[in-house]
């Protein structure tokens, strides 16, 4: 039984939310950038699918209709062709390594899903069920552990490159996320201080009354940011620069590997969305609404309540990423170190000296 | 105690003067300021700390023995460290043979040409040491200053010295450190007996000097260690080798303050420490020291003969006379101590006159080759009469000062020892056998022309350093009484306490035995206890130390 | 010294020539010719003061100057006192007197010398020198003057430094006097530790009442170590071999230190502390011996000298030596007689030698000499009555002196030595009739036969032979007028040395006293006869005893003897010491320890390879065998 | 439960293989990380003693360790670059001179 | 509970291995940030959390970073092989073996009277108590000692620009 009720947990949090959630952004991605660039983008994919047979004809709507929106080609077409396409590998390359990074690059990001909780507590099977893989007390901590895990997966991929592109963008990858860590850290930290818990679940519900983003704005504003920064995306896409490195660190990536770090960028995205949702938004609280019972309807209601605000978030970081333009390098340097570090410590001696007079908590 | 600190006072303004120094401006960054500017400003700090040392004379009673102007501020107390200075009358007058030789280096500076701030600062630095040596009171300060002595002096012969100077200034510095380090040692185990016995950390001197808690055996070791540092630094004979590297190496101011001040460290450190501490154990090194005294007296003046370099040869004489210094104190009487004091105070003047008038030799000529001169006194008159002068004060012509002094350490010493006195008697003939020689061969015959037809006799400013020297010549020679009546009470006094706490120790049972003996079954105890102590990590662990 | 002190002002007396000495020097570097007046008139503004005090000093009286408290110091306490007492005032007397014409005679004789200004505040230096050594009422006072005047004497015998001979002369008799002064210190040391005082009106009282108790060894002890002083002072064996060659000096300088009074230094403080050696009989026997040797051996050098200024110089240490057999005898006043005489016609003789030289333009061979007595008739005649004198030939003044002390051996009552006493005066009369036969020659070689030189002598100004003049009356008729015949006796006046050896006086005819003086006229005669009419005669003697000959022209080769056996063993040994044991044994022990430690680090950098991993596994190497050293052994 | 005594051995042989390594390897670099594979040895001996007794201060020791390491890392590995800069090379047996 | 341990062990000692025999430096780097996670996981089963979770934020999350971001600086100049020397990896070798053996042994009867193990659980809050009461003091060394060692990499590492190197 136990057994039975962790195998659904992983398949929700993978299956359910990761992979949805990369999926999903996969979507906006393709037709969200050909909207804001005022393009139709991706439409072509099932845009004839005819069938005479009746009963397959609403089929074949609706894959038109989805074809048309570009969710067939995302879904399908994408995936399709990375799979039967050649898995090249550059010569004088260490294999391994080579076929290591994609996995080394997504699996930290996955197992991090492991530790957030998908939704209120609820009753099943006689027991109280908590929608979260790895129910661990330090569960900020190991998101933050994962996080700067998943370093190594684009440091290899890039070095196994043997290709000074792939290399310099691997060497780039590194520099930033070990930069931006730092304010990750301590704005983390400052949350930590200001629900007074590492537990996810606990800082949820530390929200029933009032989400977070509301006493710590800034605090959302540099997490928000160096998130943006962690997942290498947005203004912050240096590493994969595509005019100066042809393609970063998985320039030397085709087929399957190349899907697998897309995979994981997007699943990384959506990680920080979940993430930022639970710590400020209040998770699948609803303002002015207390969930009544732990039935396990509410349970999902408050699933899709988090589902729906993570999808915001990852909207709204894919619009950031097609907005704005890149940085250059050392003003994105300078942001690390230079603004949001100190920015972020000075808060976290600013919410100390609150806790501290007693303002909060 | 809430009067103004002057002793502290005139211990380190050369000290701050040295720092000011370096804050003086200069033009750029790198460059030396003006070589004037920084000897006038030398001058002027020398001056103030003379005439400051001058009050410190006017100031001191003669009458009362003990230390005076002290000073006694609490360092580190957990280490029972305290700044105590004081003064008394062997001391007054160190000091201010130091602080009246100063300035007169300082004037003599204007042979240094390079880094002439750097130079000047060490010597400040120097004095700022050499006279906190002499007034410290507290073993720690005193070893702090001594130790300080060394690292001016090792720049400026490293620095500003001739061509084998950095084996010269290497010598000087691992000799003497060799000696001190096996005097830190002592100190340490005084301070720890001293624990042992009454629970306190004290390095004051006057509370180990009290001190009853010795076992002879214990006395003669310490006073080995401490003698050997102060032997070396006289130097005594075997230990002198040092002295002549240094002064030859060394630049004119060097080898004055070298022979003026820093060889009186030695025989000072002797009286004020391992005397008073060690009462049975210095009368059990009485004939050893004397020995050695007399042979430096004889050895020295010996060598001093066959020396080619002038520098070498006065080097050499040091030794000799320092020799009667230490001679005259060990015979310890009030007349040879007070002799021995004296004629530490003539040797300074006499000695280091000597060295200047070389240094100005070797300013014109470049050379110390006694060979490379002769018949001067023709060309230079007013030079050949100061060398004169100096020679017959450095051999102890009577209404010199040399002969107050040599005849006060003889007359005395005769008294306790006579049989090592008629052997240094010999180094009066052997004295003006060299000394008349390097007069004969420098001063006499005919000049060669090609060589030192150009000399130019002493300038302006060279009479102006040597006047004051010349002064206390007669001065002291004539009329020493003014000197004596000060210095009198205290070595009475010194030498009667002393005397009684040798009696008194010779009398009673060294009380730490008891002690002793717990502490041997206690470290019995902790052998027994384990098996492996057998073993060779035990040895690594340093054993306290069984007496 | 049990008279009566009276308070006086004597300073004065040594501060002339001190002032002078200054003066001369300062003044006279701007010009020369001042130097020597104000020398002369600073001497003899001393010698009227002299005058002055001796006129006024009572009888069993002495004038005391005390000036300051020199040296003081727990129990040993010196004055800075001057004295005159009989003693000091007879030496001041002859010291200013004597000092004063040859102060006079060098003005003329140095006055061609660069460097007369020092010349003259040297001679004036020495003046104070020897008064301090005079008046001084101490030991220690003596003593200042006793160095100083070694000083002087050492500045004025390498006067000429140019000349690096004389200047070496110079430092050797420095040298040798050290030696002497080593023991007088030594003397003054033993005084200091058993009596406590070196006052010489403490001492007397202390030591002749016996109040010391450490018998005679004692006084011996003192006794011998002061006369080392004397020895070397007065240029006595073994310590005589500076006096000839200090004749480097200017030939007044010899007159008036290395004749008249510093030389007779030793024996005025023979006289002065006479209180202490008669006590000390074993101490005046070793004096007897030490005199009569030197007497004979510098007679016998002398015969032999060409040098007219050796001749005179071994001439004086043999009167010297004649003067401390007086004072051995314990007629110290004896001694202090033939010192005054020996002063006034040695320093003629000495002043007569440097007129013929200044005349003979620096010519000192007597060989290059002769038939000067028409040339420089004054010099002649003040040289021969001087000859005369010191041949001791009756009534010259020599004859008093000289046979006071051939009747103070007589009465020889010394247990010490009393069974040689005999043999002794017959030596003592033979060295006699040798002084007045060298005497005679230098005379005759110089003075008589034909000039044999290539100068054209002249004879000096005034300033030199007037004071010739005088000397040579003094040297005639001093002895007589101090003898008592005039109504002054100077054995009276000097009564205080007397200590109880009171000597038999005998007033005795002429004819007796002719008789007397056979030795003397002996000399004379022969040595007139052999050099005048006997010219191969002396040759011949010496030829008949080649060794002989060859031991008296060579001095006994007393010089070579000592570098021999002490100069240069010392330069030896230094040497040695230096390059040896000082450099070699001690350095090399520091340099070694040095080398050592060098050559072992060398032998460690092998270990120290700069690989990390080496150092790496040793570190845990080493861990490692101490852990099994440890746990398993 | 695994006893303690397992744990120490076990960092015993990590110790010893760091070790192995710091002297066999030359590149600067895996000397390095060799040192590491040492300290965390010593941290998991420090954690299993804090199990065994109860006491945190064996963790906070590990604490120490971590900050002293991360000190460790940031100068090691810019000295390892200026070396390399200097020299072209961060094999510690060319760096055996002591100077450049 | 034991075999995750003896699992760890083996993997633990593997990597460790791999850490020193692997010839290209990055693979014992990544070797190395295996063996990491695997103390960290030690760590885990002795209730250690919080240092479990810092060992992978700050080893293998910073300092391995650097490390490997070290590496691929400068892997591509590094060409030269390290020979191997079979003398210094006997001696090792030798060392190593009696080193643990010696040590294993002493260790396998020294702590047999070990008491039983406690149930301390080392949660963050138990950790921070004990860190800012008793060890606030080595705790604001150690952020003294991580400033010095910045300012220490900045320094060493900067280019020099003032000074040509010659």
């Amino acid at each position: 039984m136990e057994l039975m009720i962790l195998v659904a947990k992983v398949i929700v949090a993978l299956f359910l939310v990761a992979l949805h959630l990369a999926a999903f952004c996969t979507w906006v991605e393709r037709k969200g950038s050909a909207l804001i660039q005022d393009r139709i983008g991706a439409n072509r994919s099932a845009a004839y699918v005819q069938t005479d047979n009746l009963l397959l004809k609403p089929v074949a709507f609706f894959l038109r209709i989805m074809g048309g929106l570009g969710v067939i080609n995302t879904l399908v077409n994408d995936a399709v062709k990375a799979i039967l396409k050649e898995d090249f590998v550059p010569a004088g390359v260490p294999k391994f390594v080579h076929a290591l990074a994609p996995f080394l690059a997504v699996f930290p990001i996955f197992l991090a899903y492991a530790v957030v909780p998908m939704a209120p507590d609820f009753e099943a099977f006689g027991q109280v069920i908590r929608l979260q893989v790895a129910s661990l007390d330090a569960g900020v901590l190991f998101l933050f552990a994962m996080g700067s895990v998943s370093v190594y997966g684009v440091a290899m991929a890039g070095w196994s490159g043997n290709n000074k592109f792939s290399l310099l963008g691997a060497l780039r990858a590194s520099a930033q996320m070990i930069s931006y860590e730092l304010a990750m850290g301590i704005s983390l930290v400052t949350v930590i201080l200001v629900y007074g818990t590492l537990d996810l679940y606990e800082m949820v519900n530390a929200q029933g009354k009032l989400w977070g983003i509301c006493y710590q704005p800034l605090t959302f504003l540099i997490l928000f940011t160096v998130g943006m920064a962690e997942t290498k995306r947005g203004p912050f896409d240096l590493p994969e620069s595509e005019s100066e490195l042809v393609a970063g660190y998985f320039t030397e990536y085709s087929g399957m590997k190349f899907l697998v770090f897309w995979l994981g960028e997007f699943a990384e995205i959506g990680l920080f969305a979940l993430l930022l949702t639970i710590l400020f938004f209040g998770g699948w609280n609803i303002p002015f609404f207390t969930y009544p019972s732990n039935h396990w309807i509410w349970a999902i209601v408050g699933f899709h309540v988090l589902l729906l605000k993570v999808v915001f978030f990852c909207v709204l970081q894919i619009v950031i990423r097609w907005t704005l333009p890149r940085f250059r390098y050392d003003q994105l340097m300078d942001l690390g170190w230079k603004i949001l570090l100190p920015l972020s410590m000075l808060n976290l001696v600013f919410y100390a000296a609150l806790k501290l007079s007693g303002g909060i908590g | 105690m809430s009067e103004f600190p002057l002793l502290s006072s005139i211990v380190f303004l050369p000290l701050v003067g040295a720092i000011l120094l370096y804050l003086f401006p200069g033009f750029g960054p790198r460059q030396d300021p003006e070589s004037r500017a920084v000897r006038a400003f030398s001058m002027v700090v020398t001056l103030i700390t003379f005439v400051l040392s001058l009050l410190l004379w006017g100031g001191f009673n003669p009458q009362n023995t003990g230390y005076q102007f002290v000073e006694n501020k609490i360092w580190l107390p957990s280490f029972g460290i305290t700044y105590h200075v004081g003064l008394d009358g062997i001391s007054l007058f160190l000091v201010l043979l130091t602080t009246f030789l100063m300035p007169i280096v300082v004037l003599a500076s204007n042979s240094v040409e390079k880094k002439v701030r750097g130079y000047l600062a060490s010597m400040l630095v120097l004095q700022s040491a050499m006279l906190g040596t002499l007034v410290a009171l507290d073993m720690f300060l005193f070893y702090i200053f001594w130790e300080l002595m060394l690292a001016p002096m090792y720049f400026i012969i490293g620095v500003w010295g001739g061509k084998r100077r950095i084996y010269a200034a290497l010598k000087f510095v691992l000799y003497t450190v060799f000696g001190s380090v096996l005097m830190l040692v002592g100190i340490f185990y005084l301070v720890w007996a001293y624990y042992q016995q009454h629970g306190v950390v004290t390095f004051g001197l006057e509370s180990l000097a009290r001190f009853n808690g010795l076992s002879v055996q214990e006395e003669v070791w310490l006073f080995a260690a401490f003698a050997l540092a102060f032997c070396i630094k006289v130097p005594v004979f075997p230990f002198h080798t040092w002295l002549p590297d240094a002064h030859v190496e060394a630049p004119t101011g060097g080898s004055v303050v070298l022979a003026g001040v820093m060889l009186k460290m030695g025989l000072y450190g002797l009286i004020r420490l391992a005397y008073p501490l060690f009462p049975r154990a210095a009368e059990l090194f009485t004939p050893y020291l004397a020995g050695l005294a007399v042979i430096g007296v004889v050895y020295g003046a010996m060598v001093a003969w066959a020396q080619k370099d002038i520098k070498k040869l006065v080097a050499y004489s040091s030794v000799s006379h320092l020799g009667y210094c230490v001679l005259g104190f060990v015979a310890f009487n009030t007349v040879s101590a007070a002799g021995s004091i004296y004629q530490m105070l003539n040797h300074g003047i006499s000695t280091g006159a000597l060295f200047l008038l070389v240094g100005v030799l070797y300013d014109r000529r470049h050379t110390r080759e006694i060979s490379e001169y002769g018949g001067l006194a023709a060309r230079v008159p007013i030079f050949a009469f100061l060398f004169l002068v100096f020679t017959l004060s450095s051999i102890a012509l009577p209404l010199t000062n040399g002969f107050i002094g040599e005849f006060l350490i003889l007359a005395g010493s005769f008294q306790e020892l006579p049989g090592f006195t008629i052997v240094a008697v010999a180094g009066v003939v052997l004295g003006a056998v060299y000394m008349l020689t390097l007069y004969m061969k420098t001063m006499y015959g005919e000049i060669d022309e090609a060589k030192n037809g150009a000399l130019t006799d002493v300038s302006m400013r060279e009479l102006v350093t040597f006047a004051p020297l010349l002064a206390l010549v007669f001065i002291m020679g004539i009329y020493p009484k003014p000197f004596l009546n000060a210095l009198e009470p205290t070595i009475k006094n010194y030498i009667r306490v002393v005397e009684e706490r040798r009696q008194m120790l010779k009398s009673s049972a060294p009380m730490r035995t008891r002690q002793v003996a717990e502490d041997q079954a206690a470290d019995e105890k902790i052998s027994s206890v384990s098996d492996k102590s057998k073993t060779a990590l035990d040895a690594l662990i340093v054993k306290r130390s069984k007496v | 010294m049990n008279q009566a002190a009276i308070s006086a002002t004597i300073w004065p007396i040594a501060f002339f020539p001190l002032l002078g000495a200054l003066l001369a020097y300062v003044l006279g570097r701007k010009e020369r010719d001042w130097a020597g007046i104000i020398a002369t008139a600073a001497s003899a503004l001393s010698f009227l003061w002299v005058v002055k005090l001796v006129w006024a000093l009572p009888e069993a009286h002495y004038f005391e100057d005390q000036l300051f408290q020199w040296i003081s110091l727990a129990d040993l306490k010196v004055d800075f006192t001057f004295r005159v007492d009989q003693l000091s005032a007879v030496m001041c007397m002859v010291v200013t007197g004597v000092g004063t014409l040859i102060h006079l005679y060098s003005t003329a004789y140095m006055h061609e010398d660069e460097g007369r200004h020092r010349f003259f505040a040297y001679l004036n230096l020495f003046m104070f020198s020897m008064l301090l050594l005079v008046l001084g009422g101490n030991l220690m006072v003596l003593f200042i003057g006793w160095e100083g005047v070694g000083l002087c004497s050492y500045l004025l015998i390498g006067f000429w430094f140019k000349n690096l001979a004389y200047a070496a002369a110079g430092r050797k008799a420095f040298v040798v006097n050290r030696i002497g002064d080593a023991g007088f210190l030594l003397g003054i040391f033993l005084l200091l530790h058993l009596v406590g005082t070196t006052d010489f009106v403490a001492l007397q009282p202390a030591i002749m009442s016996g109040n010391v108790a450490l018998g005679t060894d004692f006084y011996t002890l003192v006794a011998l170590c002061l006369f080392v002083g004397a020895c070397g002072k007065s240029a006595q064996i073994p310590l005589f071999v500076w006096l000839p060659d200090a004749m480097a000096g200017p030939t007044p300088v010899s007159a008036l230190i290395h004749a008249a009074t510093m030389v007779t230094a030793g024996v005025y403080m023979l006289a002065r502390m006479g209180f202490l050696f008669v006590l000390a009989p074993a101490a005046l026997a070793v004096v007897l011996v030490v005199a009569v040797a030197t007497a004979f051996v510098a007679a016998t050098t002398a015969l032999t000298q060409y040098d007219i200024k050796k001749v005179l110089a071994y001439s004086t240490v043999s009167q010297l030596g004649f003067m401390f057999m007086a004072a051995a005898a314990g007629a110290f006043w004896v001694a202090i007689f033939h010192v005054v005489t020996h002063a006034f016609f040695k320093a003629c003789l000495f002043l007569g030698a440097g007129s013929v030289i200044h005349g003979c333009h620096h010519e000192q061979d007597m060989r290059h000499m002769g038939g000067l007595y028409k040339k420089m008739p004054i010099t002649c005649i003040t040289y021969g009555v001087s000859v005369l004198a010191i041949a001791g030939i009756f009534f010259f003044s020599g004859y008093q002196s000289k046979h006071a002390i051939l009747g103070a051996l007589e009465h020889w009552h010394n247990p010490h030595l009393k069974e040689w006493i005999e043999y002794i005066l017959i030596l003592v009369k033979f060295t006699a009739f040798l002084t007045a036969f060298y005497m005679t020659r230098s005379f005759v070689m110089t003075f008589l036969g034909e000039y044999r030189g290539h100068a054209h002598p002249h004879e000096s100004p005034w300033p030199m032979t007037v004071p010739l003049i005088v000397l040579a009356v003094l040297g005639a008729f001093g002895g007589l007028a101090l003898s008592g015949s005039l109504g002054f006796s100077l054995e009276h006046y000097l009564a205080a040395l007397n200590f109880g050896a009171a000597a038999e006086h005998h007033h005795e005819s002429i004819a007796a006293a002719l008789i007397n003086s056979w030795t003397g006229l002996l000399g004379v005669g022969l040595a007139f006869v052999m050099y005048t009419q006997l010219k191969e005669l002396p040759g011949m003697f010496l030829r008949l005893v080649p060794p002989l000959s060859k031991l008296l022209s060579g001095k006994y080769y007393f010089d070579e003897l000592y570098g021999a056996i002490i100069v240069r063993p010392l330069e030896g040994l230094a040497a040695f010491l230096w390059k040896v044991v000082d450099q070699g044994m001690i350095d090399g022990m520091v340099n070694g320890t040095a080398a050592f430690v060098d050559a072992t680090g060398e032998l460690r950098r092998i270990t120290q390879t700069g690989q990390l991993r080496y150092y790496a596994l040793m570190l845990f190497g080493a861990t490692v065998f101490f852990i099994i050293f440890y746990y398993v052994l | 439960m695994v006893p303690i005594t397992h744990y120490l051995i076990l960092a015993l042989l990590m110790f010893s293989i760091g070790v192995v390594g710091v002297i066999v390897r030359r590149n600067a670099i895996v000397v390095f990380m060799c040192i590491e594979l040492m300290l965390n040895s010593v941290n998991l001996t420090f954690v299993a003693f804090s199990k065994q007794w109860g006491n945190l201060d064996g963790q906070i020791a590990v604490f120490f360790v971590m900050v002293v390491a991360a000190a460790e890392a940031a100068i090691g590995l810019a000295i390892i670059l200026s070396v390399f800069r200097a020299g072209q090379s961060i094999e510690t047996s060319d760096a055996a001179e002591l100077k450049f | 509970m034991a075999v995750t341990f003896y699992l760890m062990a083996v993997l633990l000692l593997l990597s460790a291995v791999a850490v020193i025999t692997f010839k290209n430096p990055i693979y014992s780097a990544l070797a190395l940030v295996f063996n990491l996670f695997v103390v960290a996981g030690l760590f885990a089963t002795l209730d250690a959390h919080f240092i479990a979770a810092v060992q992978v934020v700050v080893y293998a999350g910073a300092i391995m970073v650097l490390v490997m971001f070290v590496l691929m600086l400068l892997s591509a100049k590094l060409e030269k092989a390290s020979p191997f020397s079979p003398l210094y990896f006997g001696a090792a070798l030798i060392c190593g073996l009696a080193f643990a053996v010696t040590l294993g042994l002493e260790f396998d009867s020294g702590f047999n009277s070990a008491p039983p193990a406690s149930d301390l659980q080392g949660t963050v809050a138990a950790v921070g108590k004990v860190l800012y009461s008793r060890y606030v003091f080595p705790f604001e060394a150690a952020s003294l000692l991580l400033m010095a060692a910045i300012a220490g990499a900045v320094v060493l590492a900067r280019r020099r620009y003032r000074t040509k190197e010659l």
